[in-house]
């Protein structure tokens, strides 16, 4: 294939050049020989669906791994890194699609590791601990610097992600989906440093699959797929039904709330839920909650971070202790079930981190995506090898997880490919109930629309669905009823015909985009 | 001649490295071959050294035991190959099997250390005792030839015993704790030279070695040098050069003749006294020329 | 870190069958127990015979049961520091039991059959090893305190029941209907040591169980990230409970297997076994993170170990020149993995 | 994973300074020590004593460098069974130079002074743990095999320059310029032994690397998340080697104090030492997992099991019951800390 378009010549300077690079891990080949320009002072955004090679270029350009064939060519002259130090060291920095932090260490450790600040007597903690005040004060946040990282919340962790990024003060910015975990709020702070970081002369690379979030930034656009690049354009020429038709090659939709069928008796009901907060805090993150839902309703719950979502979820599957309240399935008290005893009732759920909670790094993908249902294809002793393969192709196909098969690693997977293994995981157990938090993170907008797809018509067939999202459009799409939670509570219920507007008035957000 | 394989304790003490060295030299000067392997104590790991005797069609084989009980089996199953066992050093608690049993008598050996120790502590005070490694039938051997020797003496009073091991180290440590509960004795009697020698350490950083008196067991090169320097009052010499050279002498005459030449399996070997008056008689390692 | 690549190949195949291919592919055990037989076979005379193999293999046995314990314990991303010390207590558990088991108020010695003192002594293994997993899985002491904890434990009870001393009859008498104890030791099937099927059958069990049972695959995730095995519903900590559990089983039989060999057990046997056995797995192949590893990697790695030092000792090298080469063997069969794999793991 | 939640709290500040009211927090092993204090004094009249307190510290000292030298490799995600194999190896090779190091080629002896014997054993323990590291860092063998078989190979080589034999006399004769040897085991500054103060000295030296440099910082990193460390820039090999290297110098450093202390070195030194050093850095809150720990915590830990040992001889307890005791002590003091932040716990 070398259809690749050649770029319409650009007025400015480019920065950072790919000319011909590929990629290959053994027979798969992540890039094909790709052409990519990056201007001074400009955002070029980059689309592509899970898998494209989105983060192999960037990993490539950042100096993390180096390219099978082809050249790198910064201010005009080819170089060579060998490692993301000497491209920092001229000027390239990035924020890694999965998070890169030492949990162990504090936000100021984390934010100048490799480059701390060093005087007479050792490190200077205290110049490095007001530069990160700085910056949290530009980035709008209210994290602390002595904060263990592993105490935050996954949104406050890609905050710090990109503080430290920030901090290095270089030429060219590569933000591999730096919002994925962040609040509309977050993302309008983040663009605003983003502007002002362009006005200075900083070229910035941006990567995101929240499609509409990214135009709003971009000057340039470019999209690969399959390893090839297969569009290029300037903001003017752009818009989103472009993206998609080069993106994906067909129109894409999230849907609308399936019809046709009448809801089922209540699936799940959740009465006067109360979870202290897990770290020790005084307040409950989740506080006097209830909520029906029936079979065959799909239930989105939308909130800023912090809301309590997250532990709302993990307490109905069992993960965290409820302080109070009860969790009836199908008419059945679970409180005091196990999580094994939950999922064998049919109450299921989609882990919001996938790394840490989601994914067995050891194993293969057929491994993990049999793994919660391995008792339903175990016949006395044994696990029955042809049953498990059944469902691992089956399930492989439903999700459309892109791999060379169940034997493949599952860390050989693009990160929106390893989101839907941990969907397809829990599908498989034939759940009654299955929660999803934040299910889209991540996954590229056909993708979504799959699993939308998936999830409506599994709701068809009776599977009560209740996902969370911190993007609008996700909950005006599928579902029958949108709930908002603000501080642990239930601030608003709507359903299916609200606009975005009073949604993110009910979470307490200011509706500014 | 063929192979005669040598089983040892540790070539990493002093006296069971000599004792492996004697025999070899021994088996060596007559014409065999040898090997000399070490079991370290583990009676597993002794057994694996006899199944490899056992492979290599050993003529003979000499072994110092691991355990006075857990090395019957060991042995049985060497005799049971049509291979003659020579035990040196320790005992097993079985006759019959073994061709020949050749001990320094313990027994002796400690009533000869007893009796110079009192004589050089006096019959009056207290003292403490280090003790080997108990799975070792010669630590308490000795410890009770101790304590029948020093029960005579009503006013020596035992104030501490300590398990050492036969380690230098834990005697060194040991005795630094029992010297804190005990700061006023003025004897230590040890199971063997190397926690003697680690006692004398502690009692020289502690400025007691002159109010102490040491006694050891073994007659090791470094105790020998100790009782020179005046730091040690004696040892009491295993001859494992002697008995070890004479294991081999006997395996070589039943494999010639069907008889090791001696009146009885279990032969003791009588223990002699090292002191100041007689150290410049040792002339090699374990050996005091007569 | 370090090893994730070098050993994914192995791991990916964790459930996949055999097959002489990927033994070769699989190197570094294999190999260096190749060279290991090539090399004395080429010294000794007395090495490369029927009989030595099966010797030594039964010399083998003693590890090689311990380290399938171990692996397991391993793979759980754990660590079993106690083996050792449960094998000397089990053993000389059964030697008491042999011996006859005086029941002071009724003024009656008890002499179990043997089939009891095997079920019993399995039982007290399950028990320590237990107490292992409890104080891991329920009070989140770290694996290798709290087996170390046991093991001292475990040593310092086996040296109070028995004083110190060894316990050497154990062959049981006709008339207290409680013979039969040195069959595991001394007898043999079809020429083969009863010690070495023992090994083969718990190898194949303990194969099966990994790559086949549902518990294998709760053993493997709960071994890479508990977290994500917790939420698809592994019951983590029980398998984590039963893992140390297993391990004290096995360790009681190795002891049970030791004692018969020696017909005798005393309280210091198997000490630092647990490092031999920890060898022998890492050897093979498993990662000490946890999620990675086989039974047949361990099983190569065992006889790696296993058929050095014996070669050593019949080419009658020095014991201090013993202890040189199972250092540098140890180093550079996993060594050889890291080279032949050179390239991938360089991005690791 | 599991002690993730509870050592949280010891490692948010590994930074930070010293305080009186986080020491009572951080709980397990300063209350452990307060314990054994306690029990011992109200039980003997010779424990609570100074003269007792600083002979106490002398022998932890040999566990406590040792210790430090864990600390660090631990921290890195290491952990370094050799150290107590290059103790004594280093302390036979520092005995072998006391005895004067014979030129053949020149006839001559040489006799190196006290000075000399001590850097060049500390380069030797430096050398012996960069070969740790290279291994580790640069091939990728995993640590616990890596050092495990530098352990075998360090203590062959130590029995093979000394056939087995110890030597004894090191307190070097002043016609040939090098006596002094024995300072470091003998003197006292201020009634404190050398050892001691050199075990403090270190302890803050160690304190401060981790605490307050750029070098401390990239080894929490790198031992808490490798790739993350690797990608800001971090040297995380450089790191490794270096850990291992200064485990090695600490190893050799405690070989020196102690041979100075017996005025004799032997080859069988220091073995199982490893797993004494081991138990006191993971009594003091470290977590083997990597990234997790501080120097005070290891102190304590290596107090806690000192002060228990000492004791227990003091107080006349039989060998056994001491090492029934020493492990029940070890899980109860690690047991302690998971039932203080047991709520915590639970979510880890
Ligand atoms: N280390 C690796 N080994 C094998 N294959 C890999 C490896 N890293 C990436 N790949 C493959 O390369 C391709 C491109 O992956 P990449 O991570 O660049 O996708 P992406 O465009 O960033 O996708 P996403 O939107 O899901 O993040 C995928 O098919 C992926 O499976
Ligand atoms: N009332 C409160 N006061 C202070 N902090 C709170 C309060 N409620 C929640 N928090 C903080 O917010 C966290 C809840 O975050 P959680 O991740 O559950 O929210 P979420 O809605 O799932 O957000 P996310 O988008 O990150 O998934 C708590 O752990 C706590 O730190
Ligand atoms: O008789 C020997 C010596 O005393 C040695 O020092 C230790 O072991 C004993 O068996
Ligand atoms: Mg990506
Ligand atoms: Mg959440």
């Amino acid at each position: 294939m070398n259809d690749t378009p050649t770029p319409k010549p650009d007025l400015r300077e480019v920065v950072l050049a790919a000319r011909n690079v590929a990629k290959s891990y053994g027979n798969i080949h992540a890039l094909k020989g790709v052409n990519f320009d990056i201007h001074r002072g400009q955002v070029t955004t980059l689309f592509g669906e899970n898998g494209a090679g989105k983060s192999t270029l960037m990993k490539i350009l950042s100096g993390v791994i180096q390219p099978t064939t082809g050249q790198i060519i910064l201010d005009g002259q080819p170089v060579s890194f060998q490692s993301s130090t000497e491209a920092r060291d001229r000027g390239i920095s990035i924020i890694h699609q999965e998070l890169s932090l030492a949990p162990n260490l504090s936000v100021r450790d984390n934010i100048f590791m490799g480059r701390e600040i060093t005087g007479p007597t050792g490190v200077n903690f205290a110049e490095e601990e007001r530069q990160v005040r700085r910056l949290m004060a530009e980035l709008e946040e209210d994290i602390d610097p002595l904060t263990p990282v592993e105490e935050l919340r996954l949104g406050q962790q890609q905050i710090v992600e990109i503080a430290r990024a920030l901090s290095v003060d270089s030429r060219i910015l590569i933000m591999d989906e730096p919002t994925s975990a962040l609040s509309a709020t977050e993302v309008e702070v983040l663009f605003k440093v983003i502007r002002d970081l362009t006005s200075k002369g900083v070229s910035i690379v941006y990567i995101s699959h929240h499609l509409e979030e990214a135009l709003q930034i971009t000057d340039h656009a470019v999209v690969l797929r399959d390893g090839n690049m297969t569009a290029y354009a300037p903001r003017a020429d752009i818009d989103l039904e472009w993206i998609v038709r080069n993106m994906v090659g067909e129109n894409y939709d999230l849907g609308s709330p399936p019809t046709g069928y009448a809801f089922g008796d209540t699936a799940l009901s959740v009465r006067d839920l109360t979870v202290p907060d897990p770290a020790g805090g005084a307040f409950n993150v989740v506080d006097r909650l209830s909520l029906d839902v029936k079979a065959g309703e799909i239930v989105c719950i939308y909130g800023l971070m912090g809301a309590g979502r997250t532990e709302l979820l993990e307490t109905v599957a069992g993960r965290l202790r409820a302080g109070r309240g009860q969790i009836v399935l199908e008419g059945h008290e679970v409180s005091h079930l196990t999580i094994a005893e939950r999922i064998a009732r049919g109450l299921a759920l989609v882990p919001e981190d996938r790394q840490r909670d989601g994914l067995v790094q050891t194993m293969s993908v057929g491994q993990n995506l049999s793994l919660a249902s391995i008792m339903n294809f175990t016949k006395g002793l044994f696990t029955q090898k042809r049953a498990e393969q059944d469902l691992i192709d089956q399930t492989i196909r439903k999700v459309t997880v892109k791999t060379s098969g169940g034997a493949a690693a599952i860390g050989s997977l693009s990160g929106g490919n390893q989101q839907k293994v941990v969907i397809g995981k829990m599908l498989a157990t034939n759940p009654r109930v299955i929660m999803l938090d934040e299910p889209s993170r991540g996954i590229d907008i056909g993708a979504k629309a799959e699993v939308f797809r998936l999830l409506a018509e599994r709701a068809k067939e009776g599977l009560a669905v209740v996902y969370s999202t911190s993007e609008v459009g996700e909950c005006l799409s599928i579902a029958h009823r949108i709930i908002v939670m603000h501080k642990g509570r239930i601030s608003a219920e709507f359903d299916s015909t609200v606009s975005k507007e009073k949604i993110m008035a009910a979470s307490g957000e200011s509706v500014a985009a | 001649e063929g192979l005669i394989s040598i089983i040892v304790n540790d070539p990493a003490n002093p006296y069971w490295f000599t004792e492996g060295e004697v025999a070899k030299a021994t088996a060596e000067s007559m014409g065999y071959s040898a090997n000399v392997a070490a079991h370290k104590g583990d009676t597993n790991a002794e057994s694996t050294l006899v199944d490899t005797a056992i492979t290599n069609k050993s003529v003979a084989i000499i072994l110092d035991p691991a355990n006075a009980d857990g090395s019957i089996g060991a042995v049985k199953k060497a005799v049971d190959a049509g291979i003659p066992v020579f035990l040196v050093n320790a005992e097993i608690n079985q006759e019959g099997l073994a061709k020949a049993q050749l001990v320094s008598n313990n027994a002796q050996g400690a009533a000869l250390g007893a009796e110079t120790w009192v004589s050089m502590v006096g019959e009056s005070g207290k003292y403490v005792e280090l003790f080997g490694n108990p799975a070792d039938n010669n630590a308490a051997t000795r410890s009770n030839g101790y304590e029948t020797v020093i029960t005579q003496y009503p006013d020596l009073e035992k104030v501490g015993k300590e398990v050492a091991n036969w380690d230098r180290t834990q005697g060194y440590q040991k005795t630094q704790s029992l010297l804190q509960a005990n700061p006023d004795i003025t004897g230590l009697i040890a199971g063997n030279d190397e926690m003697a020698l680690g006692a004398i350490a502690a009692l020289k950083e502690a400025g007691k070695l002159d109010a102490v008196k040491v006694g050891g067991f073994d007659g090791s090169p470094d105790a020998v040098e100790a009782i020179k320097a005046g730091e040690m009052q004696y040892t009491v010499l295993q001859p494992v050069a002697v008995f070890s050279a004479e294991a081999v002498k006997q395996a070589d005459s039943f494999i010639k003749t069907g008889a090791t030449g001696a009146a009885t399996e279990k032969q003791l070997f009588d223990c002699l006294l090292i002191t100041k008056e007689n150290v410049d008689k040792y002339t090699a390692a374990f050996t005091l020329s007569e | 870190m370090s090893d994730t690549t070098a050993s994914r190949t192995a791991a990916a195949k964790g459930a996949g069958g055999f097959s002489i291919g990927r033994l070769l592919l699989e190197g570094r055990a294999f190999f260096a127990l190749i060279v290991i037989i090539a090399v004395f076979s080429f010294l000794s005379p007395n090495y490369f015979t029927v009989s030595n193999f099966l010797i030594m293999a039964s010399h083998v046995a003693i590890y090689g049961i311990l380290a399938i314990g171990m692996l397991l314990v391993i793979l759980n991303g754990g660590i079993d520091l106690s083996v050792g010390s449960i094998l000397a207590l089990s053993g000389v558990m059964a030697g008491a039991m042999m011996q006859g088991i005086e029941i002071e108020a009724m003024g009656v010695i008890l002499y179990p059959p043997v089939w009891a003192v095997v079920v019993l002594t399995c039982t007290l293994g399950a028990l320590v090893g237990a107490v292992n997993g409890v104080l891991i899985a329920w009070f989140k002491v770290p694996a290798f305190v709290a087996t170390l904890g046991v093991m001292y434990v475990a040593r310092g009870v086996g040296l109070l029941m028995t004083n110190g001393l060894t316990y050497n009859n154990l062959s049981g008498r006709p008339e207290l209907g409680n013979t039969g104890f040195d069959w595991l030791g001394f007898n043999r099937l079809a020429g083969v040591p009863i010690s070495v099927l023992v090994l083969a059958t718990l190898a194949i069990l303990a194969g099966l169980m990994l790559s086949r049972s549902a518990f294998g695959r709760w053993l493997y995730a709960s071994g890479g990230n508990a977290r994500a095995a917790d939420l698809s519903g592994v019951p983590v900590k029980r398998v984590q409970i039963t893992v140390y559990t297993l391990s004290g089983i096995l360790s009681a039989i190795a002891g049970l297997v030791l004692s018969s060999q020696l017909t005798s057990a005393g309280p210091t046997a198997g000490t630092t076994y647990e490092l031999t056995a920890i060898a022998a797995v890492v050897i093979g192949g498993a990662a000490l993170t946890g999620g990675r590893g086989t039974v047949r990697g361990t099983m190569l790695g065992a006889f790696v170990i296993g058929f050095l030092s014996d070669g050593l000792v019949i080419i009658g090298v020095s014991s201090y020149w013993q202890t040189v080469f199972t250092g540098a063997v140890i180093v550079l069969a996993v060594l050889m993995n890291s080279i032949q794999y050179g390239k991938g793991a360089r991005k690791g």
